[in-house]
């Protein structure tokens, strides 16, 4: 890597005069305290709030109205003051104050000289929030993998109920939102935070703090969603559709208020992607020059900016139904569940994408430096995330086909719905473009694409016939929905992460990822799944409705299958978690270019400084100059020759 | 962008003050954009109901509907804040800090006012939030509101605070700008709430069928 | 399938040769008659499988009105179309897995593949076979979803059909968590299950009394949500004897799984006999 | 005014690099340690799965299962049939000495003074026989919201003798609770539907020495066909929530659960 460095003189900048002792409040707030402020709140609103509401409280929606509001009072205490504790509202202040950081403060703030501690607090670097999102993450796929066992124990269990009806109403509506938040969070959370600003030559993101305020929300959304079973549950499914969710007892408000604070953390985590992606790549960084993985990350953040505020303020007018007795979803008294129906699938259908698109462009990422080709048609590439981003908007209503809500409202989304298949296309002959004539480096990532690849076509074909109006007509409600989306979101976005992370797990833990233990996991995994979902399948061609916990004989047969293979599912993700985690603690050292990679997050070492670069990188190529020129040219140039001798010679 | 090119360094980060105003500018774009699709969720919500008028209950009982000028008086509040937020922003950009020092004060108060004339209108509605549909929607494009005033006190009380505080100078004033720019959205998303809830009272299916029965 | 020309190489328009000869020298590739001959493996093999998805669909007792045909006619169609493109992908998967062949090294390969960039034909014909594809299955489902329309009656309520194919009316309330039908040509008789005479056009009105079902007829392929302060309707014509099941589709509560019933379809007379005995007699 | 230097702007020309990373191969060590750490994950995570899931059918807190007693043979239409009996109770509210279901999510609702079948909800009833269900009924009205089931289905000729008298329906003014049998999803066994409605105590019924009105004593029989799984839930909103079907509506041994034909 041939280098030659200018140094400038370096200029002292001036600094803000200091308030009062360094760092105040900011240098002590940590995730003790944020606990302690948070649990306070909640405990203390309880308390006031059991004395001041009356019990069962009967307004005229019949809605309890006096309970709800504690709890809701409850939990939003509990968040606010989780937030106040680790300090999240001190920069405002100080902001407002006129009591700017000195740059001290920042370089503290972002973690300099505080060990592993850092992890605990509100800290800025974008590293460590990488870091964080990636445990966070995680910890939900545990969560969601065991409620998806429990779940698929009661469907093996054809012979008697073995949980509550109500219970399990709740654990898979539990099971479906964890594992959806999930996966929002895991390729755009751990990689969009820690890789992307190293991606483009950047030394942060560009707004540190609400980094760090995106990924507390989160962490301080997820209790009230997992503590909503052991308070009577959600009951209505991860979609909580109205008004059964008003019918619902307290539980439902701990997802309503999980909802609500996750959006906030999305809507803040997606400003500061797409600002740092437009804002701050590297000098020499043209849009033809930037890796496609941030592209998709930019257009996952973009879809993710612009819908979210619907669900959450679909969720936000439920919560009110409960809590204030409004009725916009109570249709005694003029609420319609159809305008509930169409908020949620507003964000609902964009979500998907949000979830598969950041996944498919970390798989492309990859694939060029495993099969060391330059990537196929970038352009078409970029196009297609752009197509999927348009197209994304106006296709929600193919989840709502059997609402009758507008029966004629079937035909131009069943359009639209078919038209978004083209882009996505565009991305599957990216994939098999790159992989042309390819040798490919046959290590765990790699691995991961043709995976991928297989869930996709899966996924897009059953897809094909959901989108179909007539033909959903009898598969919407049926477990060939689940099946398909498992696919999708499992198939196509969980394996796709756990390759991509298995890519970069050299750069965020700076040990080499073990890979024989994880391939293991790996395959059995890949395997179980497809058992699990291709009898699923069956299942749902046969009329089995989903979200039942009884069911007729003719099922049975199939859904033993699929517990078999959701047991092995388990199996093998808990073995690729051993492999991550031995290997997190006491793997190879990793070199600070393991895979001969081009991209500029390869080139700084590893571990990666404060600073990310120890001097900022100009880009003066496209990442993927792999490659040596086609050996048939030469044949077909020599064709071309005889062929323009003969056109001379008549 | 070397070091001796740039007139005036963020101090927190040392890059050059404009560099950090595009940054931010863009992002409070996005903020508006992200804030506004909710706004649009609360009216396609108002409109949904209004149009679809189900089980007859979107009219408030004994049709009291909300009193108009209300609506119209925070949001002429709103925009006059704007206005003076505006015209100290246009000052500091020639130079005269003093000015802004007035205009913030000055739109920081109006805002004031005009968050507690909403609260008020929120008190004295004729109609509770459980009175059916309109109630609901209209009681949500009102608390919405609320919520961006109760944000614009605190913005605007950051700007007189920071300029007091030397931190808004001449040749650094982007975060009084950005608040400015936030402040005209605001004004646009009450302006929105108030025509709808003006034009769109009665609805206009006035035959919907009742609650359980299978009248077409 | 694709043809190695190089996207960026300047030809000039005047000598520009016809392709056809790197047609035929790219086709003489050793690597590209192989992956023909997967993906034409691959077709024998997938093509099938379009008969055992109609297998599995008819697990559940089989068409019993036209509108079910219809979407068994569609799921397979689709099969049938979308099996190409599935072969296609897994033939170029295959052969990159075995033929292309895979590298076991420690470190990063240092022999290097061909720098396609791109790929004019590639990408126009993919394009285009996608677009013709997806165009084929909006056109497909387009008429297909107008016939089931016209054939559930969707769009029109009894009172408007013309006498010969006058439908019997018939309300569905659901609750959490039964259904009940009601009879309203039949001085309003209402039953736990559906009985329904065969050959016999059949209007729904569907409405819940609380929170959102879906009435779902599964062997006639009808599904409509039954929502809380709308009436939607749906509709078939059963021509085949025998009882079938009714499921609740949208998740509605505790006894959401146990919320389903039985549709009797049953001849004119016995039709007849049972509104009799349920204390209606038959008008029209 | 103190400042700090911070880093500086460097230039770097570099192109597209190739850097060829020369990492020692690696043999694998302790693989049997790590293979069996590995199992041992795998174990502990089904345990896991396990006991919760054994946990949590503990957790069930259904009520123990009441039998239906056997005595002699009753004449019916279908012929001398075994003749079983069943002696249910609705209360309008838990009190010291009648607590009604308990624990899980019991004792939260005990503070709303909710109506419950007793003495179990989880019923078990002899097949081909005819089984008479007596029920005495102590709680007060609540409109059904459907006119469907303030008549009664599926019993014998199809009546039920409300304090001894015979009634096909009952105002749906008057109905206090329903017990509706309905299907359990599987086409294997015999369709099974009786729904038969309570009649309420009146307003100025005067209470008894346990606290409860007089109540109200409803007797029907019904004819049980061959073995199999059914399920029963109150179809009078009497609970809370959202059209007051949540709440008592929606919990096993209060207004719903299990019935087994064997």
């Amino acid at each position: 890597m041939s280098q030659t460095a200018v140094i400038h003189e370096q200029k002292a900048v001036p600094q803000p005069k200091q308030h009062g002792k360094p760092g105040g409040f900011l240098y002590r707030a940590n995730i003790f305290t944020g606990l302690i402020g948070g649990i306070g709140a909640a405990v203390i609103t309880y308390a006031i709030g059991d004395k001041l509401v009356p019990w069962g409280t009967q307004n005229a929606d019949f809605s309890q109205v006096g309970l709800n509001a504690l709890v809701f009072c409850t939990f939003a205490a509990w968040v606010i003051g989780f937030m106040v504790g680790i300090g999240a509202f001190a920069g405002p202040i100080r902001w407002a104050l006129g009591h700017d950081l000195t740059h001290v403060d920042a370089e503290y703030m972002a973690g300099k000289g505080q060990g592993r501690m850092k992890y605990w607090k509100y800290t800025t670097d974008h590293k460590v929030v990488g870091i964080q999102y990636l445990i966070m993450a995680l910890v939900l796929f545990g969560f969601g993998g065991f409620f998806a066992m429990l779940i698929r124990t009661e469907l093996g269990a054809t012979w008697r109920e073995v949980f509550d009806p109500n219970f399990y109403n709740s654990l898979i509506g539990t099971h479906g939102i964890v594992m959806i938040i999930a996966m929002i969070i895991v390729v755009a959370g751990p990689l969009g935070n820690f890789i992307m600003p190293l991606m483009i030559g950047a030394r942060d993101m560009a707004f540190p703090r609400l980094n760090a305020l995106s990924f507390w929300l989160l962490f301080a959304a997820v209790p009230p969603l997992v503590l909503n079973l052991v308070m009577g549950g959600i009951r209505d499914g991860w979609t909580a559709y109205q008004p059964l969710g008003t019918q619902a007892p307290i539980g439902m408000i701990g997802y309503q208020v999980c909802i609500i604070t996750f959006a906030f953390s999305t809507g803040i985590a997606g400003v500061n992607l797409i600002t740092t992606i437009v804002t701050m790549r590297a000098r020499g960084m043209t849009w033809a020059r930037t890796p496609i993985f941030i592209i998709g990350t930019l257009a996952a953040a973009i879809m993710g900016l612009i819908w979210f505020p619907m669900f959450q303020y679909a969720q936000v007018l439920a919560a009110s139904d409960k809590v204030l007795g409004t009725s916009f979803f109570i249709p005694q008294q003029g609420g319609s569940v159809w305008l509930y129906e169409n908020l949620f699938w507003l964000l609902g259908h964009p979500e998907v994408y949000v979830i598969v698109v950041p996944a498919t462009a970390g798989i492309l990422e990859l694939m060029v430096v495993f099969l060391r080709k330059p990537l196929f048609s970038y352009k078409l590439a970029v196009a297609g995330f752009a197509g999927v981003v348009g197209i994304s908007a106006v296709v929600w209503v193919h989840h709502m086909y059997m609402t009758g809500f507008a029966p004629a409202a079937g035909y131009p989304f069943m359009l639209s719905t078919e038209l978004i298949s083209i882009p996505f296309g565009f991305l599957v002959l990216v994939m098999l473009g790159t992989m042309w004539r390819g040798k490919a480096w046959n290590r765990l990532p790699m691995m991961a694409v043709y995976a991928v690849i297989i869930d996709k076509i899966i996924g897009g074909i059953t897809g094909v016939y959901l989108s179909d109006v007539p033909v959903d007509q009898y598969m919407h409600g049926s477990m060939f929905v689940v099946a398909h989306f498992h696919y999708m979101l499992m198939g196509a976005g969980l394996f796709a992460a756990m390759g991509v992370i298995a890519y970069w797990f050299p750069k965020m833990t700076g040990r080499m990822f073990d890979e024989r233990i994880g391939k293991i996991g790996f395959w059995t995994a890949f395997l179980a799944f497809q058992v699990t979902f291709l009898s699923m399948f069956v299942a749902g061609l046969q009329g089995m409705p989903r979200r039942v916990l009884q069911f007729d004989n003719a099922f049975e047969i199939s859904n033993w299958i699929s517990t078999i293979g959701a047991y092995c599912i388990g199996i093998g993700m808990l073995i690729f978690l051993y492999a991550l985690i031995t290997s997190w603690r006491g793997g190879k050292i990793a070199p600070a270019n393991p895979w001969g990679a081009n991209t500029l997050e390869w080139q700084t070492e590893t571990p990666v400084p404060l600073a990310n670069f120890p001097v900022l990188p100009v880009v003066t190529s496209d990442p993927y100059n792999y490659g040596v020129p086609d050996p048939y040219l030469k044949v077909q140039e020599q064709l071309d020759q005889d062929d323009n001798e003969t056109v001379g010679a008549r | 962008m070397s070091a001796q090119t740039s007139p005036a360094l963020y101090p927190t980060t040392g890059e050059p003050v404009e560099v950090n105003a595009r940054r931010n500018r863009l992002g409070v774009w996005l903020c508006i954009v992200s804030d506004a699709t909710g706004v649009v969720a609360l009216l396609i919500a108002y409109v949904y109901l209004w149009s679809l008028n189900v089980n007859n209950g979107w009219a408030p009982p004994k049709n009291h509907w909300a009193v108009d000028w209300p609506f119209w008086a925070i949001v002429t509040g709103t925009i006059l804040g704007t206005i003076c937020m505006w015209w100290g922003v246009k000052a500091i950009a020639k130079g005269h800090t003093g000015r802004l020092m007035v205009g913030a004060l000055l739109s920081s108060l109006i805002i004031l006012v005009a968050f507690i004339a909403q609260i008020v209108q929120l008190s004295t509605f004729p109609f509770g939030p459980t009175d059916g549909a309109y109630a609901s929607a209209t009681f949500w494009l009102a608390i919405a509101t609320a919520i961006h005033l109760s944000l614009l006190t605190f913005l605007t009380t950051a700007i007189v605070g920071r300029t007091r505080a030397g931190r808004i100078t001449p040749d650094n004033h982007s975060h009084a700008r950005l608040v400015a720019m936030w402040m005209t959205y605001v004004c646009v998303a009450a302006l929105l709430g108030a025509v709808f809830t003006t034009v769109m009272k009665e609805s206009p299916n006035q035959n919907a069928p009742t609650f359980g029965t299978f009248r077409e | 399938m694709s043809i190695e020309t190089q996207a960026d190489q300047p030809e000039s328009p005047t000598n520009r040769p016809d392709s056809t000869h790197r047609m035929k020298e790219w086709f003489s590739r050793p690597y590209v008659r192989r992956i023909l001959i997967i993906f034409i493996a691959l077709n024998i093999i997938i093509i099938p499988i379009a008969w055992l998805v109609i297998h599995f669909l008819e697990l559940s007792g089989g068409p019993a009105s036209s509108i079910m045909e219809e979407i068994e006619t569609t799921i397979f169609v689709f099969t049938l179309v979308s099996a190409p493109l599935m072969a296609a992908t897994a033939a170029v998967l295959i052969y990159s897995l075995f033929g292309w062949g895979l590298i076991k090294s420690e470190e990063p390969p240092m022999q290097e593949s061909p720098a396609i960039r791109t790929n004019a034909v590639a990408v126009v014909g993919w394009i285009t076979a996608t677009s013709l594809l997806a165009a084929f299955l909006v056109i497909w489902g387009l008429v297909e979803l107008a016939t089931i329309t016209a054939d559930s009656y969707g769009s029109t309520p009894s009172s408007q059909q013309p006498n010969a194919t006058k439908p019997i009316d018939i309300n569905v309330t659901g609750q959490q968590w039964v259904w009940t039908f009601e009879y309203p040509d039949q001085q309003r008789i209402q039953s736990d299950i559906l009985v329904v005479p065969i050959n016999t056009p059949l209007y729904f009105n569907v409405t819940s009394k609380d929170v959102i079902h879906s009435f779902w007829v599964v062997e006639m392929g009808v599904k409509i949500d039954a929502n809380p302060g709308a009436v939607t309707n749906t509709g078939f014509t059963a021509n085949k004897l025998g009882t079938f099941n009714i499921r609740c589709a949208e998740l509605c509560g505790m006894h959401h799984a146990y919320m389903e019933t039985k549709v009797q379809v049953v001849t004119q007379a016995q039709f007849d006999s049972w509104i009799r005995e349920q204390g209606g007699k038959r008008t029209a | 005014m103190n400042s700090v230097h911070l880093l500086p702007e460097i230039t770097i020309v570099s192109g597209g690099i190739h850097c060829r990373v020369v990492m020692r191969s690696t043999k694998w060590r302790g693989g049997v340690k790590r293979l069996l750490f590995t199992i041992a994950i795998v174990l502990v995570g089904a345990g896991i799965v396990a006991g919760s899931v054994w946990f949590l059918m503990g957790q069930q807190a259904e009520p123990a299962t009441l039998r239906a007693k056997v005595s002699g043979t009753a004449v019916t239409p279908q012929g001398n049939l075994p003749h079983a009996t069943l002696d249910l109770s609705i209360y309008p509210n838990s009190t010291a000495n009648n607590p009604g279901p308990t624990g899980g999510m019991y004792d939260f609702v005990d503070k709303l003074g909710w109506p419950f079948y007793s003495p179990s909800t989880s019923l078990q009833l002899p097949a081909h026989s005819l089984v008479t269900v007596t029920v005495r009924q102590y709680d007060s009205s609540t409109t059904v919201w459907n006119p469907y089931f303030a008549k009664v289905h599926g019993t014998v000729d199809g009546t039920v003798k409300y304090n001894g008298v015979a009634k096909t329906q009952i105002d749906p003014a008057d109905v206090a609770h329903t017990f509706t049998i309905h299907q359990y999803p599987q086409s294997t066994q015999p369709y099974f539907f009786v729904s038969v409605p309570m009649l309420a105590v009146g307003n100025n019924a005067k209470s008894l020495a346990n606290g409860y009105p007089k109540p109200e004593v409803m007797e029907f029989s019904f004819i049980t066909g061959a073995p199999g799984n059914y399920v029963w839930n109150c179809e009078d909103p009497c609970g809370n929530g959202y059209v007051d079907f949540g709440g008592v509506m929606s919990e096993r041994g209060m207004m719903s659960g299990k019935v087994k034909v064997v």
